[in-house]
């Protein structure tokens, strides 16, 4: 039961990814095609709710892939990740984003 | 004659070891190795007094045109017998000098006159001039040796330094005759060269043939200007002195000149020449004997008059100069060395030589002043001594010679002087100025005594009785020098001659110099223009200019700058380059214009423009990066071009350069002060520029060439059906061209020896390296990415024969899985999975890629051969891969040595 | 048998010291192996380099193997051919002396550092060298013999070590540059690496800029390698920081191999001496080039009281006689120059050794602080004074000879001003060499405590100073094979 | 044919991305700039290696597309950690 | 020609970079230096054909393609060039451990004659 | 089938020039990196496929190994580049509040 859990995690996971991976191409393709360059960029603390130090590296593996974001930091004890955010009107907003999308995820794998 | 001069060799070598056994009398022992000669050379007189020659022949080098013949002729023999003679009594008169004198140095002394007397016989008695030449060169150094022989002397030093520099560059004058003579005549055979004078001096080699004969004559024989080396030269222990200073040595000079007389006296000029410098020598020695106040070098300076005396009469025409100047170099000979052997008693008795300082000693040194006595009798020119009858022959020679006054009036001066010297050198020491000496260091003894003695006598007796030297030495001498015989008669009493008169009249005027000598002395000394003849503080100068400008010249070329050595050469090459070309005469071609592809060809000029970026970057990490995107972009054309091996290589190198050239600029600061003016660049600029030109034109002319190579062809044909391999490179790297391969994997792992003697080790880094600090996910993925590197290492290596691939970028790859360990983890934490040391890895993989070569050669086939075992049920194995492995260890030893290295210096 | 001993006898001299180097690598943790695996490797070579030579001497077939066993022109050939097995020889025999002389001279510490396994690889690489008939395959070697070299500079890490290794290696990179695109332009004229081939190919072709080019930039680079003036300027800042053993090896070894590539490149490539197209155009340089190289060497010898510096201008500058010889462009030339090389080889490594022994004796390396030496090591002095003679031309040691043969070739080329540079730069010579000696050797010590000199360098000295007097005694023997070794040059063997 | 043509043509833009990549490298103006534009070669390098494939047919030249993308990202990481490393000295 | 001109043009580049006196600029003008020199010894070759030199799976001998012993020749010169460069960026780096310049007038212990030269050996 | 190919190989490159072009128009270092890493490894993913697609190639493994390699090492480039930006005191264009401030180290002045 707990490995069927955690191989629908992983295949949730690797379809985020892909997903997120052509999202943020196509995104940051606009950004940089369009005729006057418009970017609203944030670095944001993301609390950290998974412990194994794995599971933390993979939370931030995930977030660098979305669209514009990438983990610029982890603290050093490894409870907050620090995001660089391309374009962001609503810093609030991604975060809950990055927790609901991949750290519900990441838990399922590590529980 | 090889017997005697072997003998002569081998006793030199042997006899003086008595003088280690032997204290006093070991002089006598020696004197045995002479005296045998003398006694060997005398029983040949028979032969020689009909005017035969005796010749002998070896073979030596003949391919180089090198005989060793010998050849004996009244001149020679006449030489011998000085030699011989004079040697014996130089060897006895040592005996007794040197007592006192610690073993070791007797014996050298010993040992280096009677090697002297080998290099002396062998000198004047070869017939090929390159064989003669052998021999003066050994007389210069073996006279260098004795008279530096007091070496603790900075005087005695600089004095044989002198001699051997002086002697040594007409050595070399003498060396370039010869061999313009071998070049002119085909033949090194002194009798060819005296028949064929007229050849020679009708050659266009001709004036510099005699040009070079006679400045080795000149410096031998210390004639003007370089007669100043001898004076010096007088630091020699005294038997020494009368030795090679005075009988024998500085007649070579005299003996060359005889020999090539009719060469000289062929060219019209040559005469006038030697007359003029003789004359000159004669004036300025005998004044500057006149200023001499030490024993010594009285006697020298007279000796280089005597020696002007002799070369003027080489330089005479007619017979009886010839005559006069054999007859005059026995007497000399026989005088000379006595009066020096007295100088020598006086010296080992007083300690003191200066004439001034001297009186009185005949009372003490009743023998020597004796002996002296008979020697200044003969020197002076008083008959019935052999003196009296070489000066009337003298002036007989140039009466009758074409050459009129001048010479004339300067021989009446030079022989006025000569009296004097000899009246001065022996009244004022022995008879003159009361009993100075009292206590006396040594007394005379019988060693001391007999050799001048016996020369004195000797000098008495030949005048006395002169049939017997005459017929033996005097008139085959004459007979060899003059080219036929000439009737020599030698006697005291010629008659009322004008010869007799001008013997007064010189005997007069040296009577009055004896008389006056205080005052002149004194007049001569105190007129420094003198000190200016004396040419030694030029020759000194001059060396000391030549040291300075030397410094001078070499500061200013080696001025420490690395730019402009390195500008030196840069642009040397683009002149030899421009000369090159422009001198072949050839059209630089151009290439047909093929179909451009575009996009490798913008690829190519993004490496161009790296390389320039690189060029204006402020910051070397600028140009780092400028400079790795050329190597990226060339890469990059490589691959575009059909060259997948060459473009992983770069790839991977210049990953590695990226890893490796950080933690160099992670210890230097990175942004550098201008080091060049704007001028200094734009001419560097121009300079490379050029440079590039010229290899743009050389290259578009080879590309415009035809194109084809057999080599390509056969390994395209012969890589899968030989090698065994489908990537041609990789098997041409492997197999056919494997030693290439070897070679540079050789040079990879002496890189890494390097590496590891120049870079901290572990252990020897006193604090640790500090954990750096690296982000968490790097830390997280990098243990895996290392191990997918490593693999992906393996897999490269194992298919590169096949594929793009092998030993060199799989060590790469390798190499920069640990660089990722160490950039994650800190270069300890890749130490540590590395486990052995790189330099291990490194020999482990040179012990395997040479021993892949062995089983063929086990084999029976060339080294490298390598073999294959293909079984059907496994991939086929060959000895190649041995050898790729090896490959692979040790560049990646030897990146590891490097990366450790350089990662642990750069966190420092 | 005589086709399988030919090629074990041509692969030995660089297999074995390869072998060594790999065991002395491995050894080097135990400075008494790593000195004994040099010595056994340094020995074992010499005896094969005999053995070859006497082959070569014998059968007058050129032994030659294709390592990989392929056909000849297509994998990578050795041959025998004079004069490369004959310098094999000498190289070895310094090699070996330099083996005994290290005994002396290098301690643990340098031994650590990997110092066997270097002269072992360099030994390989001079070697290969001599003996390969490929020219890429002689750009390898020498890049071996640079890496070898620089890492037996710096083996003390001294600043002065380090910075004459950069200046050296600066230029080295700087001419192996030059070299290969030349090699890169002869393999892109003819399609071959083989030496031979590519001349005769070359012969056969009109001049063209091409070649032209190659031809300069192969001179170019092999003239910055033999230290030829004006390329000669890395050298006396480089060699002199090295310890002893090594600047000997230097000294005898790395410019004369620089020299003996020009050699072959000149005179089997670009046909020099044979007037064909490509090189022809360079022959009246070289006069130039050897008589500045002369001259200013002679001079720099001149001005300096380093006794280390003082050879390292004469190393130079006994370069330029052999340019001298080579720039007559005559086949008795080239034979002078190879006389001229195998003399010089000797006596340089000897000097060197002398220097080093006179610095342990004297605790300096500057002649004025020098001295003592007759009177403390008579035997030392002795020994000395023949490589000193024979550097200052003085009969009947080698140096005589080699001067007399290429002043004798110069009378014979018609280029006798050559000669007579050459006489003026043995006048220097002996200037300097005659002070040398006296200073080292004659005055007295300054110091009161005078070291006592190893036997190891004695012995070492003897080696080469009786090969010296050997030459000496017996020009013709040298110069025969040097002479065939000219006639084989010219592809007329 | 179609597919070599346009090989081509994507080529040329491949090239093109490279000069404006290479442009950043050169101009900077901080390490940071150039050593992100260094990164981008990367994925230029590897596309080149597809696209040579494709032309060549050979798949040795996607074996070299792996090389690259195993090889450079560790000379990012290098770079990125000089940077990191740097900071610190004047 | 536009690579010949490339080429030729890297090396010019890489001339005037080693003739700065900052060692670190020296050496990596080496650098280019070895990767002009490449790129010419690859003309030797000719440029022509993109095919590697790598033979078809079933086929028994290379077809047309680009020259395989220059780029054998090539990969031995890379991998020297290599070796050569990071070896001189280690004796840089020494020399700045020494003596803290990387400025070449300011390393200049080779040429100091005299007795500095002689402590240095004594004591060294 | 071909065409497919050809799509993917046009939209790869394409994004590869995209990315190309943030690279030079992004205003700063972190924003050019996120052009820099994603769109340019994306495009180069669609390139390699849509090159393995075209069927003259037959290493499809190695080309999907490619693609697995591109694709984890992507994230991973990215986060430490933009942790090296940000400590060698790249400007931020544009951001307002930076929470890193004091947990991180950073140059005041940009390295260039
Ligand atoms: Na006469
Ligand atoms: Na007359």
């Amino acid at each position: 039961m707990k490995q069927l859990r955690r191989l629908r995690a992983i295949c949730v996971l690797t379809a985020i990814f892909l997903w997120d991976l052509v999202v943020a191409s196509v995104s940051v393709a606009r950004i940089v095609l369009a005729p006057t360059i418009r970017t609203h960029p944030a670095i944001i603390a993301v609390p950290v709710s998974v412990r194994r130090p794995w599971a933390v590296a993979l939370f931030a593996y995930f977030t660098s892939l979305t669209p514009g974001s990438t983990c610029l930091h982890v603290s050093d004890d490894r409870t907050r990740l620090y995001l660089h955010i391309l374009d962001t009107q609503d810093a609030e907003a991604s975060v809950a984003r990055f927790k609901q999308l991949y750290e519900r995820w990441i838990l399922e794998l590590e529980a | 004659m090889f017997v005697i001069l072997l003998i002569s060799l081998i006793g030199a070598c042997v006899m003086p070891l008595a003088a280690r056994v032997i204290g006093r009398g070991a002089g006598l022992v020696i004197a045995l190795l002479p005296i045998g000669l003398l006694a060997a050379f005398v029983s040949m007189a028979p032969v020689v007094e009909r005017g035969w020659v005796l010749g002998e022949g070896r073979n030596w080098a003949p391919r180089i045109g090198l005989d060793l013949t010998l050849r004996l002729d009244g001149f020679s023999f006449l030489f011998c017998l000085l030699v011989t003679g004079i040697c014996a009594l130089v060897v006895i008169y040592a005996g007794g000098y040197l007592t006192g004198k610690p073993r070791q140095e007797r014996t050298r002394f010993f040992t280096l006159i009677l090697l002297f007397q080998t290099a002396m016989l062998g000198t004047v008695l070869a017939e090929s001039l390159l064989v003669m030449l052998l021999f003066w060169e050994a007389t210069s150094i073996l006279s260098f040796l004795l008279v530096g022989f007091d070496s603790r002397s900075a005087r005695a030093r600089r004095a044989a330094l002198m001699a051997l520099q002086v002697t040594a560059f007409g050595g070399l004058m003498l060396l370039a005759a010869v061999l313009m003579i071998g070049h002119v005549l085909g033949s090194y055979s002194m009798a060819e060269a005296v028949r064929q004078a007229e050849t020679i001096a009708a050659s266009p080699l001709g004036t510099p043939i005699v040009a070079c004969i006679l400045i080795a004559a000149f410096t031998k024989s210390a004639q003007f200007p370089f007669h100043f080396w001898l004076p010096n030269a007088m630091q020699a222990p005294t038997p020494a002195s009368a030795y090679l200073h005075s009988a024998t040595m500085v007649k070579l000079g005299i003996y060359l000149l005889a020999r090539f007389e009719p060469v000289f006296a062929a060219t019209g000029w040559g005469r006038g020449v030697v007359v003029t410098v003789a004359c000159l020598t004669m004036l300025v020695a005998a004044l500057q004997a006149l200023r001499a106040e030490n024993f010594k070098s009285a006697l020298a300076y007279s000796t280089i008059a005597s020696l002007g005396i002799l070369t003027l009469l080489v330089g005479l025409d007619g017979p009886a100069a010839t005559v006069a100047m054999v007859g005059f170099l026995l007497a000399h000979a026989l005088y000379k060395a006595a009066l020096f052997f007295c100088a020598g008693v006086v010296l080992h008795a007083t300690g003191q030589q200066n004439l001034r300082a001297l009186g009185g000693l005949a009372r003490v040194l009743p023998f020597t002043a004796l002996a002296c006595v008979g020697a200044s009798l003969s020197m002076a020119g008083i008959p019935p001594f052999i003196g009296f009858i070489s000066k009337e022959f003298l002036f007989e020679a140039q009466i009758e010679s074409s050459w009129e006054t001048a010479p004339l009036a300067i021989a009446v001066i030079v022989n006025a002087a000569m009296v004097g010297v000899a009246g001065v050198v022996t009244l004022r020491p022995f008879f003159l100025g009361g009993a100075k000496h009292r206590e006396l260091r040594n007394g005379e003894s019988l060693s001391l005594v007999a050799p001048p003695l016996l020369l004195a006598v000797a000098g008495l007796l030949i005048s006395l009785d002169p049939d017997w030297i005459t017929r033996v030495a005097l008139r085959p001498a004459v007979a060899a020098v003059y080219g036929r015989a000439v009737d020599v008669d030698i006697a005291v009493w010629h008659g009322l001659t004008p010869m007799l008169m001008l013997s007064a009249v010189v005997i007069g005027i040296g009577a009055l110099i004896v008389r006056y000598w205080r005052q002149i002395h004194i007049r001569l000394r105190g007129a420094e223009r003198f000190d200016r003849l004396a040419l030694e503080k030029l020759w000194e100068r001059s060396l000391r200019g030549l040291m300075h400008g030397s410094r001078a010249l070499t500061g200013w070329v080696q001025h420490g700058d690395l730019r402009r050595y390195l500008l030196v050469v840069v642009g040397g090459m683009a002149a030899l380059i421009a000369w090159s070309v422009i001198a072949a005469g050839a059209v630089p071609r151009l290439p047909d214009a093929g179909t451009l592809r575009l996009a490798p060809a913008l690829v190519a000029l993004v490496g161009l423009g790296g390389a320039v970026a690189a060029t204006r970057a402020q910051s070397l990490f600028t140009a780092m990066i400028a400079t790795g995107l050329t190597g990226f972009s060339i890469a990059l054309t490589f691959m575009l071009n059909g060259a997948p091996d060459l473009a992983l290589t770069q790839f991977a190198v210049e990953a590695l350069l990226v890893v490796l050239l950080t933690a160099l600029l992670m210890a230097v600061p990175l942004a550098s002060p201008a080091t060049r003016t704007p001028a200094m660049r734009r001419s560097d600029a121009v300079v490379a520029g050029v440079m590039a030109l010229m290899l743009v034109a050389g290259i578009v002319d080879m590309a415009a060439g035809p194109q084809g190579s057999a080599a390509s062809a056969f390994y395209s044909e012969m890589s899968y059906l030989g090698g065994k391999g489908h990537n041609v490179v990789n098997v041409i790297l492997v197999d056919f061209r494997a030693f290439d391969t070897l070679g540079e994997t050789m040079v990879i792992a002496m890189a890494a020896v390097l590496a590891r003697s120049l870079l901290m080790r572990r252990g020897r880094a006193a604090q640790e390296a500090a954990q750096p600090s690296v982000h968490f996910s790097f830390q997280a993925f990098g243990r895996v990415l290392s191990w997918t590197l490593l693999a992906a290492s393996l897999v490269i290596l194992w298919r590169g024969h096949d594929q793009p691939g092998g030993g060199f970028v799989g060590g790469l790859v390798a190499a920069l899985s640990f660089a990722l360990l160490s950039l994650a983890y800190g270069v300890e934490r890749a130490e540590r999975t590395l486990r052995a040391g790189p330099l291990t890895l490194v020999g482990i993989g040179m012990a395997c890629t040479l021993a892949s070569g062995l089983p063929g050669l086990i084999a029976g086939r060339p080294y490298l051969t390598h073999l294959w075992w293909e079984p059907v049920w496994f991939p086929k194995l060959g000895t190649t891969m041995i050898f790729d492995l090896g490959v692979y260890l040790v560049v990646l030893g030897a990146v590891l040595a490097f990366l450790f290295g350089l990662q642990r210096e750069a966190t420092k | 048998m005589t086709c399988m001993g030919d090629a074990l006898l041509l692969t030995l001299p660089v297999l074995v010291p390869f072998l060594g180097a790999a065991l002395a690598l491995l050894l080097r943790k135990h400075p008494a192996a790593a000195l004994m695996t040099g010595l056994a490797a340094s020995g074992f070579v010499l005896l094969a380099s005999v053995a070859l030579l006497t082959r070569v001497m014998v059968d007058p077939r050129v032994p030659l193997t294709v390592f990989g066993g392929w056909p000849q022109g297509f994998g990578i050939g050795f041959s025998a051919a004079l004069p490369g097995s004959a310098l094999v020889v000498v190289t070895a025999l310094i090699l070996f002396a330099a083996a005994i002389y290290a005994i002396g001279d290098i301690g643990p510490r340098r031994r650590r550092g990997g110092y066997d396994a270097l002269m072992l690889a360099m030994a390989g690489a001079m070697n290969g060298a001599c003996l390969t008939n490929d020219l890429f395959n002689l750009y390898v070697w020498f890049e071996l013999a640079l890496l070898a070299a620089l890492g037996l500079l710096t083996i003390d890490r001294r600043p002065a070590q380090i910075d004459g290794a950069i200046r050296y290696a600066a230029f080295a990179m700087l001419a192996a540059t030059f070299i290969l695109i030349g090699v890169g332009m002869i393999y892109g004229m003819t399609g071959t690496l083989d030496i031979r081939t590519a001349g005769a190919v070359l012969a056969d072709s009109p001049a063209s800029v091409a070649s032209a080019v190659a031809a300069a930039l192969l001179l170019g680079g092999l003239m910055l390698k033999s230290g030829l003036a004006p390329f000669h300027l890395w050298l006396p800042a480089s060699y002199h920081t090295a310890p002893t053993t090594v600047a000997a090896v230097f000294a005898g070894l790395l410019t004369k191999m620089g020299f003996y590539a020009l050699l072959l490149v000149m005179v089997v490539i670009f046909g020099v001496g044979r007037g064909a197209p490509g090189g022809a155009q360079l022959t009246p340089l070289l006069g130039g080039i050897a008589a500045l190289t002369m001259l200013l060497c002679v001079a720099g010898a001149l001005g300096q009281t380093d006794m280390r510096r003082i050879l390292a201008y004469h190393v130079v500058a006994q370069v330029g006689y052999m340019m001298a010889a080579l720039a007559l462009g005559t086949r008795d030339g080239v034979t002078a120059a190879i006389f001229y090389m195998v003399h010089s080889m000797i006596v340089q490594a000897n000097l060197f050794f002398g220097a080093g022994l006179i610095r342990r004796a004297s605790a300096s390396w500057d002649l004025t602080r020098a001295g003592g030496i007759v009177r403390r090591e008579p035997l030392f002095a002795l020994l000395f004074a023949v490589p000193v003679l024979s550097l200052s031309g003085i009969p009947p040691f080698s140096g005589f000879w080699a001067k007399l043969f290429v002043i004798r070739e110069s009378l014979d080329a018609d280029m006798a001003w050559l000669g007579g540079v050459a006489l003026l730069a043995g006048l220097l010579t002996i200037v300097s060499m005659s002070t040398f000696w006296s200073d080292a050797c004659w005055k007295d010590a300054r110091r009161t405590s005078m070291r006592a000199v190893p036997k190891s360098g004695l012995v070492a000295m003897a080696l080469l100073s009786a090969a010296t007097v050997v030459i000496g005694l017996m020009p013709q023997w040298l110069w025969s094979i040097a002479q065939l070794s000219a006639r084989l040059l010219e592809g007329q063997g | 044919m179609t597919l070599t043509i346009l090989s081509a043509v994507l080529g040329l833009v491949l090239a093109i991305a490279l000069v404006l990549a290479g442009w950043r490298m050169v101009r900077g103006p901080g390490f940071a700039d150039r050593v992100i534009a260094l990164d981008m070669l990367t994925a230029i390098a590897v596309g080149f290696a597809a696209l040579t494939a494709v032309t060549t047919g050979r798949g040795a030249f996607l074996d070299i597309a792996l090389g690259i993308a195993l090889i450079n990202f560790v000379a990012t990481l290098a770079f990125a950690a000089f940077l990191e490393r740097k900071r610190r000295e004047p | 020609m536009l690579y010949a001109l490339t080429g030729a043009g890297i090396i010019g580049c890489a001339i005037f970079m080693i003739l700065s006196r900052n060692l670190v600029r020296m050496l990596l003008g080496l650098s280019l230096l070895a990767t002009g020199t490449n790129l010419l010894l690859f003309l030797a070759g000719r440029i022509g054909s993109e095919q590697p030199p790598i033979i078809r799976d079933g086929a028994k001998a290379l077809g047309v393609s680009a020259d395989p012993v220059a780029q054998a020749l090539i990969l031995t010169a890379i991998v020297i060039g290599f070796a050569l460069t990071v070896m001189l960026g280690v004796l840089v780096l020494r020399a700045w451990r020494s003596g803290g310049t990387v400025d070449a007038r300011e390393v200049d212990a080779a040429e100091m004659v005299g007795p500095a030269q002689e402590r240095d050996d004594l004591h060294g | 089938m071909i065409v497919v190919a050809m799509v993917l190989m046009t939209l790869g490159t394409a994004f590869v020039l995209a990315a190309a072009i943030g690279v030079i128009r992004l205003r700063d270092p972190l924003q050019r990196m996120h052009s820099a890493t994603k769109a340019g490894t994306l495009g180069t993913a669609l390139l390699i496929l849509g090159a393995l697609l075209t069927g003259t190639i037959d290493r499809t493994g190695t080309g999907l190994l490619t693609l697995i390699f591109l694709l984890i090492t992507l994230p991973l480039v990215a986060q430490v580049l933009a942790r090296a930006s940000y400590v060698s005191g790249s400007r931020l264009e544009g951001i307002g509040s930076d929470p890193l401030d004091g947990e991180l180290d950073r140059t005041d002045e940009m390295l260039r």
